[in-house]
């Protein structure tokens, strides 16, 4: 299944796993900040919404 | 306007923050690359056209929080911003002052400085000119990021990060200018290209410093 | 404290604001605020701490530029002084107020100095001077500049009993000799031409302030409903 | 009704909300089948050996790297001149994903120049300009986060992205000036004689079009997440009036 | 004490002037370096733990006016100086919390950076560890030179004039200790010598700063 | 605007100043000022601009140390509040605050807060405040330092009359826990426990002024006429 890399091995899989990881902090950052302010938003919604309620 | 002009070169002599200090700055950023890089005559040579444009450059960044920071902490900005000046020429004013109080003698200054660092004789006259003509450049940008900054309560660091990339094609082509001079290879492109770089800067960054001050003085 | 005299301004024009809206970092602070200063009148802000005083005044100056509404008269024709003064602490009496002269294109600053009572004063660097000496200087300022509006925002800050006299005595020549002034302050000047202005009416509604963020729209909670809708 | 409609945050958050979840597997799709063919289903260059395996990783990267600034720097004209948030934001927001990409290209080039040149960096024309272009991004990125004021941190940052630009460019000629380079002319040019094989080109087409998606899709999320927390911190300044 | 150092912190992250903008600040200092001498890799492998330790030095230098000056303007300096604090204390705690959002990163990041320079791969550790040993020192003199220059409005350029001189003895020791290192020299005795400098500052420079202050508060 | 209480200060004891002289700059500024002030009692400076209320009260803190004279208390006694009042722009209300309470060693700003009515406000950046909002944040020190000495220069500038008179009632309160206090100011604060000191009378004469300094020696002259003869 693996390729055979030779002697460049090294290089090429820290280079694929270098950039793997950078991309999947990317991804995952986005999300799970993304999720966070979701989240918080929701909070202060449904509280707005509580009072919007209560005013009439 | 020339009002403005003899103000902030007053401001800058007597706050002790003009002049003379600017030029021990760069001296001592000079005297303290033998004792980083060691005493060997051949490297410093090799190295002293780039070692003088990064200490002018340097110097320069130092003093730039001067330019608008004190004005509009203690409300001149807004007084000026009312008066019947252009914001433009109150920015180029200040350039100017800058210039005058810190990239005219560093110039001056750098050919006597080269003698430390062993610079070649035939490159002297060239580092004088290239500086002559790339400074002007830096205190140009350097006011553009202090008019982005502004405000900013000693975003003295931000205002260092925002200005160096813009300062690198002035500090290559310069560098450049005086090391090729040295070397007895042909200078002119880099030259050229330095007065380029100086003249675009005078003739954008007027206008998108004062368009920054107006954003942050609201 | 003898009695000053200004020469007439050439075009007086009253200041007229209608409808003013104006904000402060990101929150509309007042809104709907409408008066007239005619020339020869001062018009005194009173409010307590934190109505808007300050950001009134600064939307009148277009420092920072109002959300809504007009004001009648450009800039160009105010001075503007705020809280902080803009004197230099380097620099002597003279030189300071020197210096605001020539950006106004005027030349003679003893009038200035003497109206404050500055004139011993003159070759002392800033620095040196008491808090209420520094203020008379940022307020001598007013006189350099020749412009026939004032936004003066808490001028009497740090003023003995007798400056604020004194200054009621400029601002009376001032008024005189055709200028108008809008005062935010929390000391009485004591003016024979003074209107009051309470602001605190016009802090700005609530709703008010949503209609201009389009971050506050209601379609938010729609595009969230809809969201669970398809989810579910 | 007009295409600046969708620029209105409400809309675009509707929009966003259907479009992101297709979006989000398309690309993620389209990665895993690019790397997998890069990694796998490529042969040696003859020259280069297993190492230009590197190149599906490393170009996509570098291309997303420039033209996200590209991309900045229009959202930030738009914004300077039509007001529309969701612009100014998008431009926030891509940010970060510019700055990732650089620093991909910079890390997977170091990696490839080791075997390659011999040496993990070297001041070649092409690798120094994207160091600058990675310091214009954390410039621009830091000047939003010094500044509160949202709409003021957005027609500060639009400034300097438009007089960096200027500067980025005006670098990039400096940078060849200075120094003849080491690195790879263009592979993908329309110029069939210098193009990569087509072993190599094909995958390498695939991973192109898989970043450009993965880009979008990021820049949408993100965006989405700025308007949030605008919404949060409007609504958390209203509350704080009650 | 703890409170002080923990606003300082705060402070420093907050107003966007510490941390990440001291590390970028280095980071460009140490870009700028081949723009100016040029990218022959030999010359700069030559000159890297030099340059790291200037760097170092310049982005400390950078941010010492916010040590003390801010306080001062504020008003805060007059009320820490009537609180049940010592002075000494005081000025060990601001140093701290000043080396911890500078010389620190510096200190982790300059190995890293030194690839930009082909720093040969011997000295890597060695500068990483001379960084730690000297930055502190770097730190306590900054104080020193802060609260001497403190109620000079912006005396940040005199304020590096009057510690540069003290920052050369940390400089040669610091280089040398990396620069030795990376050719496989001796170098126990300039690195020795560099903990005792940093020794050194630490217990004197708390007493002769806060005397300082003392006298310009008046 | 609900009366506050203090705990009672335990090691009550009057401030005395005796002919004390105190200089500004180079200048000699007053000289010769002796007063008692015991606790309970406020002493109130008044005198026109530049007399020397700042200068005294430096002296009196030991910030300026005075030419001659004595104070009674020592400075771990007093909180300074001057013209300047260090408050931090990045940070928030309560983390000011808490920070000069951490200084102190007191842990609970609530009263404080409450005090100057700054509840609200708490978690805004200071640089978020108004003129007024932001004194009242810088007062409030005053509470969680709790020294029985409060000297005060100044401190209700910018402050509207609603709030003149909360801080009136603060003082009220810190003079009924035994506190003392010396207060320059220029709007009257209307305390009962108040006596009113005027600081002009002790404006130092010329030939104090010179008193001091060496190089005004007599002993000059004669070094040149000494060398002149020598040179003859
Ligand atoms: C840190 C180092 C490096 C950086 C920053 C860098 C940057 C770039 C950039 C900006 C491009 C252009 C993408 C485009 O415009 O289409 C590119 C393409 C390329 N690079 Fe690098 N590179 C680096 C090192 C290397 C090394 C060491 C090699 C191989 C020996 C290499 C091989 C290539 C190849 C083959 C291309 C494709 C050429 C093209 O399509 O334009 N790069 N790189
Ligand atoms: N650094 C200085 N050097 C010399 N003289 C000074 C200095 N600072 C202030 N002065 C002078 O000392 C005198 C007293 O100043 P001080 O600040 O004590 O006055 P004050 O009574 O507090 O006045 P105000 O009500 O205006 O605050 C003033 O005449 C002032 O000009
Ligand atoms: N940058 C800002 N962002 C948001 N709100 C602010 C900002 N600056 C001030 N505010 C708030 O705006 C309101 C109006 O402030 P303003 O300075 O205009 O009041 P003022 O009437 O001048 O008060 P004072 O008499 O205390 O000077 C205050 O409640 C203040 O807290
Ligand atoms: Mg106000
Ligand atoms: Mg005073």
């Amino acid at each position: 299944m693996m390729p055979d890399l030779g002697k460049y091995a090294v290089w090429v899989l820290s280079a694929y796993g270098a950039a793997l990881v950078l991309i999947a902090a990317l991804v995952i950052q986005s999300i799970w900040r993304d999720r966070k302010m979701a989240r918080m938003l929701a909070e202060v919604e449904m509280r707005s919404v509580r009072q919007d309620g209560d005013r009439g | 306007m020339m009002a403005l002009l003899r103000r902030d070169l007053a401001l800058a002599l007597r706050s002790g923050g003009g002049f003379g200090l600017s030029l021990a700055f760069f001296l001592i950023v000079v005297v303290f690359v033998p004792f980083g890089v060691g005493p060997d005559t051949g490297v410093l040579a090799r190295i002293a056209p780039g070692v003088l444009w990064i200490a002018a450059l340097l110097s320069c960044l130092l003093s730039l929080d001067r330019i608008f920071q004190l004005d509009w902490e203690d409300g001149s900005l807004d007084a000026l911003a009312l008066a019947p000046l252009p914001l433009e020429g109150v920015v180029a004013m200040k350039a100017l002052a800058h210039w005058l109080t810190t990239g005219l003698p560093l110039t001056v200054i750098a050919p006597l400085l080269g003698v430390l660092l062993n610079l070649p004789g035939a490159a002297a006259p060239w580092i004088f000119l290239s500086l002559l003509v790339g400074t002007p450049a830096l205190s140009l940008l350097g006011a553009f990021g202090a008019a982005l900054t502004v405000g900013i309560r000693r975003g003295g660091l931000l205002l260092s990060l925002l200005v160096m990339p813009l300062y690198i094609p002035t500090l290559i082509f310069g560098a450049l200018t005086a090391s090729r001079a040295g070397d007895g290879l042909d200078f002119f492109t880099p030259f050229a290209l330095l007065g380029g770089v100086t003249l675009l800067a005078a003739a954008l960054i007027p206008f998108a410093a004062a368009a920054a001050i107006r954003i942050n003085l609201r | 404290m003898n009695a000053i005299e200004l020469a007439p301004y050439r075009d007086a024009a009253p200041l007229e604001v209608r409808d003013l809206a104006c904000r402060r970092g990101e929150r509309l602070i007042l809104e709907g605020v409408s008066f007239t200063v005619s020339p020869g009148r001062a018009l005194i802000l009173r409010a307590p701490n934190g109505a808007g005083k300050t950001t009134l005044l600064r939307a009148i100056a277009r420092l920072t530029p109002p959300v809504r509404g007009t004001v009648s008269l450009s800039p160009e024709r105010m001075t503007w002084f705020g809280h902080a003064d803009g004197v230099k602490a380097q620099l002597t009496v003279a030189e300071n107020l020197r210096f605001w002269a020539a950006v106004h294109g005027m030349q003679d600053i003893t009038p200035a100095l003497e109206a404050f009572r500055l004139a011993d004063l003159a070759d002392r660097p800033a620095a040196y001077l008491s808090a209420g000496q520094r203020r008379r200087l940022g307020l001598a300022r007013l006189l350099v500049a020749r412009r026939p509006v004032w936004l003066l925002d808490e001028p009497t800050v740090s003023l003995d009993a007798a400056t604020v006299a004194t200054f009621a005595g400029v601002v009376g020549a001032h008024l005189a000799a055709g200028g108008l002034a809008l005062i935010a302050t929390h000391i009485p000047l004591g003016l024979a031409e003074e209107d009051v202005l309470d602001v605190t009416p016009f802090r700005a509604r609530e709703s008010a302030e949503h209609a201009h963020d389009p971050f506050l729209d209601a379609g938010f909670a729609t595009a969230r409903d809809g969201r669970e809708e398809v989810s579910r | 009704m007009s295409i600046w409609e969708y620029a209105n945050p409400v809309r675009f958050m509707r929009l966003s909300d259907r479009v992101l979840p297709w979006l989000a597997a398309l690309s993620a799709i389209l990665m895993l089948v690019a790397l997998v063919w890069g990694f796998f289903f490529t042969p040696d260059d003859y020259r280069q050996g297993s190492t230009v395996k590197i190149i599906f990783i490393h170009v996509p990267s570098a291309m997303i790297a420039i033209n996200a600034w590209v991309m900045m720097l229009i959202a930030s004209l738009i914004w300077l001149v039509r007001r529309h948030h969701v612009s100014a934001l998008a431009a926030k927001a891509a940010a970060p994903v510019g700055a990732v990409m650089t620093m991909i290209a910079l890390v997977t080039g170091a990696v490839w120049g080791e075997p390659m040149w011999g040496t993990w960096w070297a001041w070649d024309p092409r690798l120094t300009s994207f160091l600058i272009l990675f310091l214009f991004y954390l410039g621009y990125i830091a000047l939003w986060a010094a500044i509160d004021n949202p709409d003021t941190a957005a027609d500060l940052t639009s400034v300097l992205a438009i007089v960096g630009s200027v500067f980025a460019v005006l670098s990039r000629y400096a940078a060849l000036i200075w120094n003849q380079g080491l690195h790879q002319g263009a592979s993908l040019s329309m110029d069939r004689a210098e193009h990569v094989a087509d072993v190599f080109y094909y995958p390498l087409v695939t991973a192109i079009i898989a970043f450009i998606l993965l880009f979008v899709t990021l820049v949408i999320l993100r965006t989405r997440t700025e308007i949030r927390a605008r919404r949060l911190r409007a609504l958390l300044a209203r509350e704080a009036r009650e």
